[in-house]
């Protein structure tokens, strides 16, 4: 079993602190759900926990061995996989360039079958191999981000906003290629609007509110009590 | 031992006369050798006893190839440093723009090196140097004499008051001996020489005068080499080839094939003027300092200018009397010109017209032809001011 | 046939010259998204070096090996120096930042030898053969053929390659690029020293065939680029057709004695109106775009 | 993306305070800086006052390109070659007319303006590097156009050449003076500076926000995209020409060699380092691109050292201050000042 | 009352719309569909940014078709953006008054119309802000102001909830309900969130692989089995 211990972590956006004293542990086979209001943070701490954005202090390791500050490539290598929102795909290349330029850290044979495993889940992709990735569909868009984050079969995916613009059958779809991915062992970090589709498959749940987490614990805790929530929503 | 100013071997200590001159430095050519032989002239007359006990304070400006830039040099100068003239200036922009400031500021230039039309048809410019027209002419005029040149193509910058204006003028030469005549113009930045030598082919002509800066003269001449064709033309170029370095640029393929002329007397002439010049070079100038033809001009520019001084009361000089007694100049003979310098009142000048053809030869140059006097109609109200003013040619 | 066939020929020769040119430009833009306006100083200072070098009496292949180092090294540094700190720049602010160091290499020549006439001599040049009525040198070919490979070479890299792939990657979004573990400053110092190699060919070629003179194979970068708006930035074929099709224009024009002294512009014009030609029909926004 | 974030960040910045004081803060610098050219010639040495003529025209070139850049989100690397165009129409004008020189460099602008126009065409359906390509391909045409054309010179004919001196463009009556000619400059520089002004403050402005946005935006809201985009290049172009009317008035001519591509690609490049975002940011761009290669021309740099210094700093400077050298003006001023930037 | 018929889209070979033909004539009706099912390409054809290769439109009594993209926005036609479409360098007042700017309204006339839109979105207090500052939830509400400004005919939304917190969707569900009888202009909605549909949407039409399925009352529409097949999974309703 893996874990990614999250310590203390301060990030810079501009002059405003996006996250602000931040600690949490993620494991391997969990999915952890994180909730929040708009600009709580929560995509502020995704893209630095990938090394793209810098990180101002605080520490992130993987196992003992430090993230922090180190390049986003190193990272991916480590097992981290980040699907940032708004599904950004490469929209220059065909989708089935975006899948293979999402397996560099494996060898070609290897990225191939990765990337056949991808469109076994996602038959649409297959459909759509040679088509440009940016004139897809915005949900077509959303299954391909998700497809490149598999192909690097990470310990951890942390996914931003997944459901965002996708129609309900395609939200279930991905929530149970989630569920089975942290049944296989993946551990995952779930960000959601629509709370209630993360807290139904998430093992832990946690609140960010101005950059801080103000709530961890079990997500019946939240269902049972929604004021927390609430409370989080109007601090913003 | 070199010969200058006074001669008298004394430190001039007196108030500086303030002299100026803008050259192109920096940009697509170098265009200092001129300012750069004066400046060791006038370090020459200063050691000498300067002009009757002032020395010469000698500021030159670079004008950048830029007009605005020009502008602002000019400015500076004439009117911030308040210079009594310029001498040894050359320039492709600068006195296309500053002409006027020098005519409103009442302000002579004594150039060395001018390249365009404007330069040889102000009021207030004289240069000692002939530019692109009677040098082109003339080979042209050697050429048909000696060559047997029958149609002569030349190929020159599509700058107008550079190539029209001598290309043109060597077409009109050509047409007034009944012969054939033509140009090809190619703009400065083009990549491709080779049509413009298909162009010329096509011509007719037998003879072909380069007419172009030296580093575009042998892109062309490279695809000449090319095409295999060198023999089947006469080859004939104005000035600009006439540097020590251009034969080993060129090529052994262009020794004795190519006729050269020069707009002043050789290089490695051995009169009295073009040994002093070389020894105040030595010795007052920089050894990286080029021995050129413009160095050749800036040295006679600023000659002619410390006479002109000499005969001025030295605690009268000042622009006034500096301008009218350059203007007075009159009948300068040196074995580095074909031809008397002179100046006098016209609105345009040109007192250098006639010119010598060199053969490349040998990795050098050897004199092919005597001084002689450019044949064109170009130079009718330069001939009708000599006559009024009395200069005898040669 | 006699005189258009010497003339195309002899256009083609000057188009080889603007194709390997352009050709090396859109390579680094498929790469990087950068369109490399120092591309030409970067050539012309190899070329002057390796002028340099002949001069001292070094035999040729010490004078090729040397232009490509420094160009190589010259754009590799751009690459992984400053290119990264620019990346977060649109496409024409990290252009006109190259334009910089252009110049600062253009500065840097003119200090270094004084503004001279030279000429590069390259042994190439002594062999020719006889095509259409023109003879061509055996470095007129050599441009050809280099152009013809690397075109032909490249756009399997781009496509057939991982590292090719990792280019394209890099070019479409940087931090995407990143996110999904492209080594992008490793990719990027590749691409710019590749590209930096390519702008030594094309300065040596140039300085033998065109002229050995800073500003020159400086500021040709700009016909270049027509070159590459016919290609759009990003296609290798038609940017290499372009660019002969503008040296073969360009020749024919010639022979049309009102517009020869015009021809010089053909690039321009070409790149223009081909330009409108391509985008024939299309409708001013388009959905996705924005 | 990343360069509408700093739109934003540059916008929040000079958040409006409302009423006289904004009409104040807004007006007061501008009309120093004009002040400060009306005064200066009385005491600025001849080489400064001509240094200074070019700083204030090359001025209304740099904020010709920053509103386009700014406004419409379009790169125009063809306004060195809009400044020839204008200036050749007022070179031809004054020759061949007796037209006071306010109507030929109008004339000589409204037809920049034209060309900006036919130029707006393909700009239609373009944006970014290809777009500013598409220009930098115009301004090459034109280079090589007016090398063999030549800029008038006082010559017979439509073209006004001949391969003879040239004949000097008269200069305004009120501004024979080099000192009168910056007032004068500095004057219709103003009167440009205003003209963007009431544009981006209206409909016009509005209009260029949401194509700069995005054009589907934009017509989804009822805006004449193609209308608005060709008036922008338009307005664009006629403030360049006017800049090259009011250059060829300086030097009372023009020369060809002046109009090079990489010219109209270096002044844009200034005006990004100078800043699109604040209308000073065009001030010092034209002080980069005419006062300091002239102070260290004055100084006794060589020429050749001063490009690698200019291109050094051109990358720095691109490389350190997004909003270019104005928007740190502008950061520091808020510090200073202690506004609050951002809305909590 | 807009009926539709027989619209066809292609791009390259993917029929994005495929024979659509149907009747809206509700105050707001849903589109919805699975992803890429041409639901934004269906705005674009009646926001006049695709051209459809065949089928006509016609709308309170005009021919839509032939009308360029800006005269149907005067026309009456208004639309937001999947990806939001605000100016962050304009005030709020400014980037919802820009679509009168074009109307030729006197300034009195613009200044009301403008004030109405700010005060229907709940906006008043903020019109003088900068658009830079807005978090998404107001953004969102000027994108919907803007459209609402004037006199429109037809509002439509392309997904306006997505990214929305549940108290934010609240609000917005109020405000999609009162367009109607704010303006009398008829809202389309195109959303993922079924509740959102359901509750402010007397009618719908569901899009797949650009073809119509089935258009009607919202509780019929969402009970038919093929929509629960292809759109919702089976056991979402049940
Ligand atoms: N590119 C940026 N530059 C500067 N500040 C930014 C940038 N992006 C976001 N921010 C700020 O950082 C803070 C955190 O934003 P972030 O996007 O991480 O929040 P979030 O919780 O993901 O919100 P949402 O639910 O809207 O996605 C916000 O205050 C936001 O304004
Ligand atoms: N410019 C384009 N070029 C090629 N195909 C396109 C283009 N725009 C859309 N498509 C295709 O048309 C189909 C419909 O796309 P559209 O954007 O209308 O879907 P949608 O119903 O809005 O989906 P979503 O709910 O995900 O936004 C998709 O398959 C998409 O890939
Ligand atoms: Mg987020
Ligand atoms: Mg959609």
């Amino acid at each position: 079993m893996s874990r990614i211990t999250i310590h203390n972590l301060n990030v810079r956006r501009g002059h405003k602190r996006a996250v602000d004293d931040f600690s949490l542990t993620l494991e391997t086979g969990r999915i952890t759900a994180l909730l929040g209001p708009n600009g709580a943070g929560k995509s502020s701490l995704v893209l630095a926990l990938a090394g793209v954005l810098p990180i101002e202090s605080g520490s992130v390791e993987i196992d003992g061995k430090a993230l922090a500050g180190k390049a986003p490539e190193v990272i991916r290598a480590a097992g981290l996989a980040a699907v940032p929102e708004g599904h950004r795909v490469l929209s220059g290349l065909s989708v089935l360039d975006n899948l293979l330029a999402a397996g560099f850290g494996h060898s070609r044979v290897e990225a191939d079958r990765a990337v056949a495993d991808v469109f076994a889940i996602f038959p649409e992709l297959a459909e759509r191999k040679a088509q440009l990735a940016g004139s897809m569909s915005g949900g077509q868009q959303q299954m391909l981000a998700l497809g490149q984050a598999l192909v690097a079969r990470p310990k951890f995916i942390l996914a931003d906003e997944m459901s965002l613009g996708l129609s309900p059958l395609i939200v279930k779809r991905l929530m149970g290629v989630i569920v089975k991915l942290a049944e296989q062992g993946t551990g995952i970090l779930l960000i959601e609007q629509f709370t209630h589709i993360a807290l139904k498959v998430a093992s832990e749940a946690s609140v960010m509110s101005r950059g801080r987490l103000t709530f961890s614990g079990a997500p019946a805790t939240l269902l049972e009590e929604p004021e927390i929530l609430h409370r989080a929503y109007l601090a913003q | 031992a070199p010969s200058c100013g006074l001669n008298n071997g004394k430190k001039a200590e007196g108030e500086p006369i303030l002299v100026g001159a803008v050259v192109g430095r920096t940009g697509p050519d170098d265009f200092s050798s001129s300012s750069k032989a004066a400046q060791a002239f006038f370090n020459c007359v200063n050691e000498n006893g300067g002009i009757n006990g002032r020395p010469v304070k000698y500021m030159v400006e670079d004008d950048q190839w830029n007009p605005e830039v020009a502008g602002q040099v000019a400015a500076k100068l004439v009117k911030d440093n308040k210079v009594v003239a310029l001498v040894a200036s050359a320039s492709f922009v600068e006195m296309g723009v500053n002409a006027k400031l020098y005519a409103d500021e009442n302000v002579m230039s004594m150039a060395s090196g001018c390249a365009v039309a404007e330069c040889f048809e102000s009021k207030n410019i004289v240069s000692t140097n002939e530019g692109p027209l009677p040098s082109s002419v003339g080979a042209a005029q050697w050429a048909v004499a000696n060559l047997g040149s029958k149609n002569v193509v030349c190929i020159g910058l599509t700058i107008p008051t550079v190539g029209q204006y001598s290309c043109g003028w060597t077409e009109k030469y050509m047409q007034s001996k009944s012969l054939n005549g033509s140009s090809v113009l190619i703009d400065p930045g083009t990549a491709d020489m080779n049509s413009a030598y298909l162009e010329a082919v096509a011509s007719g002509a037998d003879t072909v005068l380069v007419n172009l800066p030296a580093g575009m003269a042998a892109a062309f001449l490279q695809v000449v080499m090319e095409s295999g064709t060198q023999d089947d033309f006469k080859w004939i170029s104005s000035t600009p080839l006439y540097d020590k370095d251009v034969p080993g640029l060129l090529g052994d393929a262009w020794s004795g094939k190519m006729y050269v002329n020069a707009e002043l007397t050789p290089i490695d002439g051995t009169g009295p003027d073009a040994t002093n010049w070389r020894e105040i070079m030595d010795k007052y100038g920089d050894v990286s300092d080029p021995r050129d033809t413009f160095s050749q001009a800036g040295y006679l520019s600023a000659r002619f200018f410390v006479d002109a001084m000499m005969k001025l009361d030295p605690a009268k000089i000042d622009r006034a009397t500096v301008t009218e007694a350059i203007r007075a100049i009159k009948n300068e003979k040196s074995d580095l010109l074909c031809g008397p310098y002179y100046v006098g009142p016209g609105d345009r000048h040109m007192p250098n017209h006639a010119n010598v053809m060199m053969q490349m030869i040998d990795g050098g140059f050897k004199q092919v032809g005597e001084c002689t006097d450019v044949d064109s109609a170009y130079l009718d109200p330069i001939r009708a001011q000599e006559k009024e003013l009395g200069i005898s040619s040669n | 046939m006699g005189a258009y066939g010497l003339f195309l020929v002899s256009g083609l020769a000057v188009g080889a010259l603007y194709a390997l040119g352009g050709v090396g430009l859109v390579l680094l833009n498929r790469a990087t998204g950068v369109l490399n306006f120092a591309y030409g100083a970067i050539g012309g200072l190899g070329a002057m070096a390796a002028w340099q070098i002949l001069q001292w009496g070094y035999p040729e292949p010490i004078a090729w090996a040397v232009c490509l180092a420094i160009a190589f090294l010259l754009s590799a540094g751009y690459g992984a120096a400053i290119a990264p700190k620019l990346a977060h720049r649109e496409p024409v602010v990290k252009a006109v930042a190259t334009l910089g160091f252009g110049i600062a290499i253009l500065g840097a020549m003119n200090l270094l030898w004084v503004v001279n006439p030279r000429k590069l001599t390259l042994a190439l040049d002594g062999i020719a053969i006889n095509v259409l009525g023109l003879r061509m040198t055996g470095t007129r070919l050599l441009a050809l053929i280099a152009g013809f490979a690397i075109t032909a070479g490249m756009s399997l890299f781009l496509v057939k390659t991982r590292l090719g792939l990792m280019m394209r990657v890099l070019a479409d979004d940087r931090q995407q690029a990143a996110v999904l573990g492209t080594p992008i400053r490793k990719v990027e110092t590749i691409a710019w020293g590749f590209s930096g190699v390519m702008a030594g060919i094309t300065g040596m070629l140039f300085g033998d065939l065109v002229r050995l003179d800073p500003a020159v194979l400086t500021f040709i970068v700009i016909p270049i680029i027509a070159t590459t708006v016919v290609g759009r930035l990003t296609s290798i074929r038609t940017t290499f057709l372009a660019g002969l099709a503008i040296g073969v224009i360009e020749s024919f024009l010639t022979l049309y004695k009102p517009l020869a002294p015009f021809r010089v512009a053909s690039p321009f014009i070409v790149a223009i109106l081909a330009l409108l030609w391509l985008q024939r029909g299309r409708k001013l926004t388009f959905a996705g775009a924005d | 993306m990343q360069v509408q974030v700093q739109t934003s960040e540059a916008a929040v910045s000079h958040r409006s305070e409302g009423g006289r004081s904004r009409l104040l803060s807004e007006l007061g610098a501008p009309l120093a800086l004009l002040i400060v050219a009306m005064v200066l010639p009385a005491f600025a040495a001849a080489l400064w006052l001509k240094v200074m003529t070019s700083v204030v025209i090359y001025t209304l070139t740099a904020a010709s390109i920053g509103l386009l850049y700014r406004k419409l989100g379009q790169v125009s690397l063809a306004q060195v070659a809009f400044m020839g165009c204008g200036g050749w129409v007022a070179l031809r004008l004054a020759y061949g007319t007796s037209m006071p020189f306010e109507i030929n460099i109008l004339l000589g602008g409204l037809f920049a303006a034209l060309v900006g126009m036919i130029f707006a065409y393909p700009a239609l359906k373009m944006r970014g590097l290809y777009l500013a390509l598409v220009t930098l391909m115009a301004a090459g045409g034109f280079g090589i156009l007016i090398n063999v054309l030549q800029f008038p010179n006082g010559g017979p004919g439509l073209l006004g050449f001949a391969v003879k001196s040239v004949s000097y463009m008269p200069r305004p009556w009120l501004a024979q003076t080099d000192a009168a000619y910056l007032r004068y400059c500095a004057i219709v520089v103003a009167l440009g500076f205003g003209l963007i002004h009431l544009h981006e403050r209206t409909k016009p402005g509005r209009a260029w926000s949401l194509i700069r946005r995005s054009e589907a935006v934009a017509m989804s809201v009822g805006i004449n995209v193609t209308g608005y985009k060709i008036w922008g290049f338009g307005l664009s172009g006629f403030l360049a020409g006017v800049a090259g009317g009011l250059l060829a008035g300086n030097l009372q001519l023009l020369d060809a060699r002046s109009f090079p591509p990489a010219e109209s690609v270096m002044i844009f490049a200034l005006t990004i380092v100078g800043g699109a975002w604040h209308w000073y940011g065009a001030v010092i761009a034209a002080l980069l691109y005419r006062f300091m290669p002239a102070l260290l021309n004055d100084i006794g740099v060589n020429g050749d050292a001063a490009y690698i210094i200019f291109g050094a700093a051109l990358i720095h400077a691109l490389m350190t201050a997004p909003q270019g050298i104005a928007g740190q003006i502008a950061g520091l001023a808020n510090r200073l000042t202690g506004r609050k930037e951002d809305r909590p | 009352m807009i009926s539709i018929s027989d619209i066809t889209v292609a791009f390259g070979g993917v029929r994005a719309l495929n024979k659509v033909s149907v009747d809206l004539s509700d105050p707001v009706v849903g589109i919805i569909g699975p992803n890429g099912a041409g639901k934004t390409t269906f705005l674009n054809v009646l926001s006049g940014f695709i051209t459809p290769l065949s089928g006509s439109i016609r709308a309170f009594g005009s021919e839509i078709l032939p009308m360029p993209p800006h005269r149907r926005s005067r026309w009456g036609i208004r639309r937001s953006f999947q990806k939001e479409q605000v100016v962050d360098e304009l005030t709020i007042e400014d980037n919802v008054g820009v679509v009168l700017d074009s109307l030729g309204l006197g300034s009195a006339e613009r200044e009301r119309h403008l004030a109405a839109a700010l005060e229907f979105c709940g906006l008043s207090a903020l019109r003088k802000t900068r658009a830079g500052g807005l978090n998404a939830f107001e953004r969102r509400m000027t994108e919907i102001a803007r459209c609402a400004a004037g006199k429109p005919k037809i509002l439509m939304l392309d997904e306006p909830g997505a990214g929305l917190s549940q108290i934010e969707m609240d609000r917005l569900r109020q405000v999609i309900l009162d367009i109607h009888s704010f303006n009398g202009a008829m809202t389309l909605l195109i959303d993922h969130d079924v509740d959102l549909i359901q509750a402010v949407c007397s009618s719908t039409m569901v899009l797949d692989f650009g073809s119509l399925v089935v258009a009607g009352p919202t509780r019929d529409v969402l009970s038919d089995p093929r929509v629960r097949a292809v759109y919702l999974g089976v056991e979402e309703v049940a």
